[in-house]
């Protein structure tokens, strides 16, 4: 049985890794990865804690991360393909403008 | 109470493989090989869950994360031809170091948090229950007591299906395409 | 322990034999059904009655040169054919093919794994299937080739929903996901195809574009697109993709065979188990002809058109037989 | 099947509100079928009513729709009472409802607000039916305003035309005013029942004073008097008759089934409910029977010197409320009853007919371009051959109306009739003899007016170009015509004299209602009277037809200046206008001139409020403002202004990575803090 604690560290650091891709990329796709990945290690915490606590609750949150990771990557992908249509570009940093 | 032996190599390899894919993200210069890195760390999450004893959840995982949204991205790299961005000219100097400091001090105060909290395995009594995490318990659990937040994540879904169809939408790329020539 | 571990990887080699000696007949197979239809001969020379001309086929396309693009990704282009191959035979590792059997003194199931999720593990497998493909056409660095992947991957996305919605049918009939169950449950009933026609039909049309064969053999359309994704591809390679294509073939009848058509059931299966394989074989094989018989038959479709059929036919008549089903389970029980 | 009662109520709410939302969109045709089918399935409710109470043994059933007041004490459901009294009503009113609801299609064929007309329609119904079923007296009052305000709307749906375009209107808006007179006396005899019986239901208030009567005798004298002056002015009595005839200003649809067959039936089904206060209170009903019978003779006298075809008939109905009133007041409950339902029948056929006369000869104007008063009697004549239907059913509602052997208006004025002979002659009341020779009197009348109408109208030769070339009207028109005709004919057998149907039907609400025996004395003389009446009428009228549409009326020879004291009205509405409106208009227009404009407007407000206003407000703009407040908020703009230049714009790059990295700043902060504390 591996301990909740080595999950717990797991998710650490892949979270430190999201958040290290969302700081220093620019490229918006591999920062909506990142976001991804930030995601995905909090459902491994909640799938770590649900078999911690013998309560399925965890796993039913990670299904509605699921869902909602599935909606924003729609819609955030088709404002991808949107800006880059407008600018030829996916460097966040060209997008700093409100001016479109 | 340790794990044996062969459970924790397991745990070690797979959990070596999933920060080397997450790392190979961040690293990679081209955007494909980023996806396909994150394709393989969720792959090995997919896993992590299956010994977790989440059945369900791994292949929803795989059928969303690996199966759908991965190759949406994949697809929309290809699509824009944006798999090696240009670098521009970069006037973000104290971003990186900044940054930096901040991933590390995050780190260590998770550290400190995780590592502080012992060991501990949990109630094995729940877990070796039959049903645990098997599709009708999960079933029947989000149609009773999550019925609510469930109703409302289709309405997302349908939402995000809408946002998604009318941001691309055809009328609109038609005249994008006529006003700027760059594509 | 040590005991199971050593059944499930005869299990795997057996199935994985069973499977490349499939792929290398159904070649052949193919060819002959053709030349019948078509009213020639066909391979006749290598062997009696051609036989061994899939050994032939092998033999020369190791031997044929590997050529590498010249603007590739070098390890994707390599990476491409083994990732198309690999799901199309692990998929097969939840079917089961016949009722348990007494050898050696032990219980063995015939089947490598009998999971609680299996339904979920093959739509799992087969979204994951897409990623030969699209990176098979991306890293070529071939037009043809990125637009022959592109389509394919849409394709295949598109037609996984109804895919996944025709088996919801077979799934609330039984109440469980588990193969093995489903089986038995239509030991209980009947075949489920009788249950649920429109379902079994959609899965077939689904599973069809799944396989990018005729009609939707789409991203290989010759005519705009020479070969589609593995234009550039060579020798054993090549020969990787078209295994990748035609295991699969195997794996969504055998799917089908599972689902609607009473898997490994037949007469006098309960006292002997070893017939349930051969029901199991022929069932299969039936669905193959009839895949081969329908790319002979049918002409291509256009790509807008299978998309518009796809989202706009086959989806809605999918939801509709799930409401349906529904509702009768809940009405009459 | 007493749970199917609310539907009746339901049903026109439900036509109603579809008209009133999608009716401009519906076209004529649906409008009509939507409000028709509507009253006519509240109809089939109201009849499987009648066999729901048959079945239940005719056991009162009470049926709660809502909570509504509740009070301490006093508690006010919205409930539903089926009894035999009410079902009766029930019928009544969903039954000639339906009939003209079909009528009105026809009528109203092309009307711009079309689609209004049977909202207001339909509301009325509501409301009417709301009044019949209801369980207490507040119930009943909200459905007695509410015909009031359909009453109001509907006599001035064309509220565009009439003298100075505004007498529709005025004839609507003194309707309301009137009725609000009777309404006071009600409210205040509710007020009353209420503080001494502590209830409203009806059951509570009428077990009250039946078991206290010697105790309470002087107050159910005040009551009933004050529910007198309620049923006065919903049922048009002296002396509040006088908006009923203005009212005829409404479409004749309207006429009909308000101001004929239902609403002022309301002020008799009220005094009928509450049956056994008055039953304690005799100089009450006394009053009440006077009032009824000095009424039936007076309009009778109206109506023998009017034109227009429906003022006549406006007055003929006062005339015959009059009758029912009086035989409330003789206690005799079954009779009134049975005359309103009979009265409905015939009442609403001759008000419908006359309309149909009237649609044809405005037919006629359009037709010769002769643009006469379509209404006015002196000019019609002749119509017979050329209307042959509405002809005929005019007719027999005329005879029933006159009280001819053996139409429905012969049995129940007849009834009436013999209880005042009763009263009098048998238990020699001398009140019972008066109210007898009133009516009898009125009766005769009766006779004659209709006689003058009818060969005024029919006989002769056309009187002008538009009545020469009237049409008879399409079928949506007379076939409830021919439906009202048969009832009005066969209507008076469900009471006749020696069956008593209706009394003992009627019986099963109050113990002591019950019918009177045939007598032979009093038919065979009101018959008698009424056919020499006729004959009188046809000496007069037929024999020497008006000349044209100008002449003089023949009867100005016999009857001379008392023919133009009745022509116009007896004066009561100059009387009026003399004594109450008169002194009401220089009371408004002293509070409006002097009070309101002279002293609150230019003396309060713009002597004292405004310039002190203009003063205080000087010195604060001035000054205070301008100097003091003014300085130091553009201080304290130019300083924000110089933070956000200065400091907030840099931060604002418009990097997402930069805000990413303030809010990872902001997370890492969070958690040292949790983890320091």
């Amino acid at each position: 049985m591996i301990p909740t604690s080595y999950y717990l560290a797991l998710s650490v650091i892949l979270f430190a890794i999201g958040v290290a891709g969302v700081l220093l990329r620019r490229n918006a796709i591999i920062l909506f990865m990142a976001i991804e990945l930030m995601l995905n290690s909090a459902n491994l915490v909640f799938v770590a804690y649900s078999r911690q606590f013998g309560a399925l609750d965890g796993q039913i949150l990670v299904f509605f991360v699921m869902t909602v990771a599935a909606a924003e990557v729609a819609v955030g992908l088709a404002l991808i393909v949107t800006i880059f249509r407008s600018k030829a570009s996916i460097d966040v940093d060209d997008i700093s403008m409100l001016k479109g | 109470m340790l794990p044996n032996i062969p459970e924790l190599v397991i745990f070690l390899v797979l959990a070596v493989i999933a920060v080397a894919a997450a790392l190979g993200m961040l690293a990679s210069s081209n955007a494909i090989y980023s996806a396909l890195f994150l394709v393989v760390n969720f792959g090995v999450v997919a896993t992590f869950y299956l010994l977790l004893g989440a059945p369900f959840i791994a292949m929803a995982q795989v059928t969303v994360y690996a199966g759908a949204i991965m190759v949406l991205f994949l697809f929309v790299i290809m699509l824009l031809g944006a798999e090696k961005m240009k670098q521009t000219s970069h006037n973000l100097l104290w971003q990186k170091p900044l940054s930096i400091v901040l991933i590390v001090l995050l780190l260590s105060i998770s550290f400190y948090v995780v590592l502080g909290q012992g060991v501990s395995v949990g109630s094995d009594l729940m877990q070796n229950a039959s049903g645990y995490g098997s599709p009708s318990a999960i079933g029947t659990l989000l149609f009773q007591k999550y019925l609510f937040p469930f109703e409302a994540t289709s309405i997302l879904l349908l939402a995000a299906m809408v946002g998604a169809v009318v941001l691309t939408g055809v009328r609109r790329q038609r005249r994008r395409i006529r006003k700027s020539r760059r594509l | 322990m040590i005991g199971i571990a050593i059944e499930a990887l005869i299990k795997s080699a057996l199935i994985a034999f069973v499977l490349l000696t499939a792929f290398a007949y159904l070649t052949f197979a193919e060819r002959k059904i053709a030349a019948l239809m078509q009213v020639r001969k066909g391979p006749n020379r290598v062997g009696p009655w051609g036989l061994l001309q899939p050994a032939a086929d092998g033999i020369k396309l190791i031997f044929k040169e590997e050529v590498m693009p010249a603007g590739a990704d070098k390890v994707l282009f390599f990476l491409a054919p083994i990732l198309t191959m690999i799901p199309a035979i692990v998929i097969v590792a939840v079917i089961p093919v016949g009722p348990d059997v007494e050898l050696f003194g032990r219980t063995i199931r015939l089947g490598i794994s009998d999971l609680n999720v299996g339904l979920l593990y093959i739509l799992a497998i087969a979204s994951v299937a897409v990623y030969g493909i699209v990176l098979a056409g991306w890293s070529s660095a071939n037009k043809y080739a990125l637009l022959g992947g592109l389509r394919a991957s849409a394709q295949m996305i598109s037609y996984e929903i109804a895919l996944g919605l025709s088996i919801i049918g077979p799934i609330m009939l039984a109440g469980t996901l588990s193969l093995q169950g489903i089986v038995q449950a239509q030991q209980s009933s009947t075949w489920y195809v009788i249950w649920q026609p429109l379902g079994a039909m959609i899965f077939l049309i689904a599973g069809l574009a799944e396989l990018n064969r005729a009609p939707f053999d789409m991203p290989e359309a010759e005519q705009e697109l020479t070969a589609g994704y593995f234009t550039e591809y060579s020798g054993m390679k090549f020969s990787l993709f078209f295994m990748g294509e035609y295991i699969k073939m195997v794996a969504v009848s055998a799917i089908a065979t599972t689902l609607f058509f009473g898997g490994y059931l037949g007469p006098f299966v309960d006292k002997l188990p070893w017939l349930g394989i051969l029901y199991f074989a022929i069932k299969t094989g039936a669905f193959l002809f009839l895949m081969i018989w329908i790319r002979l038959t049918l002409p291509r479709l256009r790509y807008d058109q299978l998309m518009a059929f796809g989202w706009k036919v086959l989806l809605p008549l999918a939801l509709f037989n799930v409401v349906i089903t529904a509702v009768v389970i809940v009405f009459v029980g | 099947m007493f749970e199917l009662v609310p539907f009746i109520l339901l049903f026109p709410v439900l036509g109603l509100l579809t008209n009133l939302v999608f009716g401009r969109y519906l076209g004529e045709r649906f409008v009509g079928i939507i409000a028709s089918g509507a009253v006519a399935a509240s109809f089939i409710v109201s009849v499987i009513q009648v066999f729901a109470l048959v079945n239940n043994n005719f056991h009162v059933e009470t049926v709660l729709v809502a909570d509504w007041i509740t009070i301490g004490k006093m508690y006010l459901p919205w409930q539903i009472r089926v009894d035999t009294l009410s079902v009766t009503m029930m019928v009544l009113v969903t039954g000639v409802g339906t009939l003209i609801h079909i009528y009105a299609v026809g009528y109203m064929h092309g009307d711009k607000r079309f689609a209004r007309f049977f909202v207001y329609l339909n509301l009325f119904v509501v409301m009417m039916l709301v009044l019949v079923a209801a369980d207490n007296y507040l119930m009943l009052f909200v459905g007695w305003e509410g015909v009031g305000i359909c009453s109001y709307l509907l006599i001035g749906f064309w509220y565009d035309k009439g003298d100075d375009n505004l007498g529709n209107a005025r004839a609507g808006r003194k309707a309301f005013v009137v009725n609000r007179i009777g309404d006071f006396g009600f409210l205040i005899a509710m007020f009353m029942i209420f503080g001494a019986v502590g209830s409203l239901q009806f059951d509570a208030v009428l077990y009250y004073f039946e078991n206290h009567g010697m105790e309470v005798g002087q107050l159910a004298t005040t009551i009933t008097l004050l529910l007198l002056v309620g049923a006065a002015g919903k049922s048009a009595q002296i002396p509040l008759f006088v908006w009923l005839p203005d009212a005829m200003a409404g479409p004749t649809p309207v006429s009909a089934l308000i101001h004929a067959a239902t609403m002022v039936t309301a002020g008799i089904y009220m005094m009928v409910r509450s049956a056994p206060i008055y039953a304690i209170a005799p100089s009450s009903q006394m009053t009440v029977a006077l009032l009824g019978a000095g009424t039936a003779l007076m309009a009778g006298t109206i109506a023998l010197a009017q034109w227009d075809i429906k003022r006549v008939l406006a007055y003929s109905t006062i005339s015959q409320l009059g009758f029912m009133v009086a035989a409330v007041g003789l206690g005799a409950h079954v009779a009134a009853m049975f005359h309103l339902i009979t009265h409905a029948f015939f009442k609403a056929l001759l008000f419908l007919s006359a309309g149909s006369v009237i649609h044809g000869v405005e037919h006629g104007a359009h037709k010769s371009d002769d643009h006469c008063d379509p209404q006015d009697m002196r000019n019609m004549g002749g119509l017979k051959d050329k209307m042959k239907i509405t002809f005929g059913v005019y007719v027999v509602g005329a005879i029933a109306l006159a009280g001819i052997f053996p139409l429905s208006g012969f049995w129940s004025k007849d009834e009436i009739l013999a209880d005042a002979w009763h009263v009098g002659m048998v238990e020699g009341h001398w009140h019972g003899m008066t109210v007898y020779i009133l009516l009898a009197l009125a009766a005769v009348i009766t006779a004659f007016y209709m006689t003058r109408q009818i060969i005024l109208v029919f006989f002769g030769s056309s009187r002008s170009a538009a009545a020469n070339h009237a049409a008879e009207n399409p079928p949506t028109m007379t076939v409830p015509l021919i439906g009202l005709a048969i009832l009005s004919i066969v209507g008076g057998g469900i009471n006749l004299p020696w069956s008593h149907t209706l009394g003992s039907w009627l019986e099963h609400t109050h113990h002591f209602f019950h019918g009177i025996d045939f007598n032979l004395t009093v038919a065979l003389t009101s018959t008698a009277l009424a056919v020499a009446s006729i004959f009188v009428g046809f000496i007069v009228y037929y024999r020497r037809p008006l000349e044209s549409s100008t002449a003089p009326d023949p009867l100005m020879s016999v009857l001379g200046p008392s023919l133009k004291f009745f022509y116009n009205k007896w004066y009561i509405d100059e009387l009026y206008g003399t004594t109450f409106v008169r002194l009401y208009e220089w009371k408004a227009r002293f509070l409006a001139f002097k009070v309101d404009r002279d002293f609150w407007h230019d003396f309060v407000h713009n002597q004292i409020i405004l310039k002190s206003f203009k003063n205080v407000s000087g010195t604060l703009s001035g000054p205070v403002d301008r100097l003091g407040i003014n300085k130091f908020f553009d201080g304290l703009a130019y300083s924000v202004h110089n933070i956000a230049v200065k400091v907030l714009r840099p931060v604002q790059t418009g990097y997402v990575r930069n805000y990413a990295l303030g809010v990872m700043l902001g997370v890492v902060m969070v958690l040292g803090i949790m983890l320091i504390r």
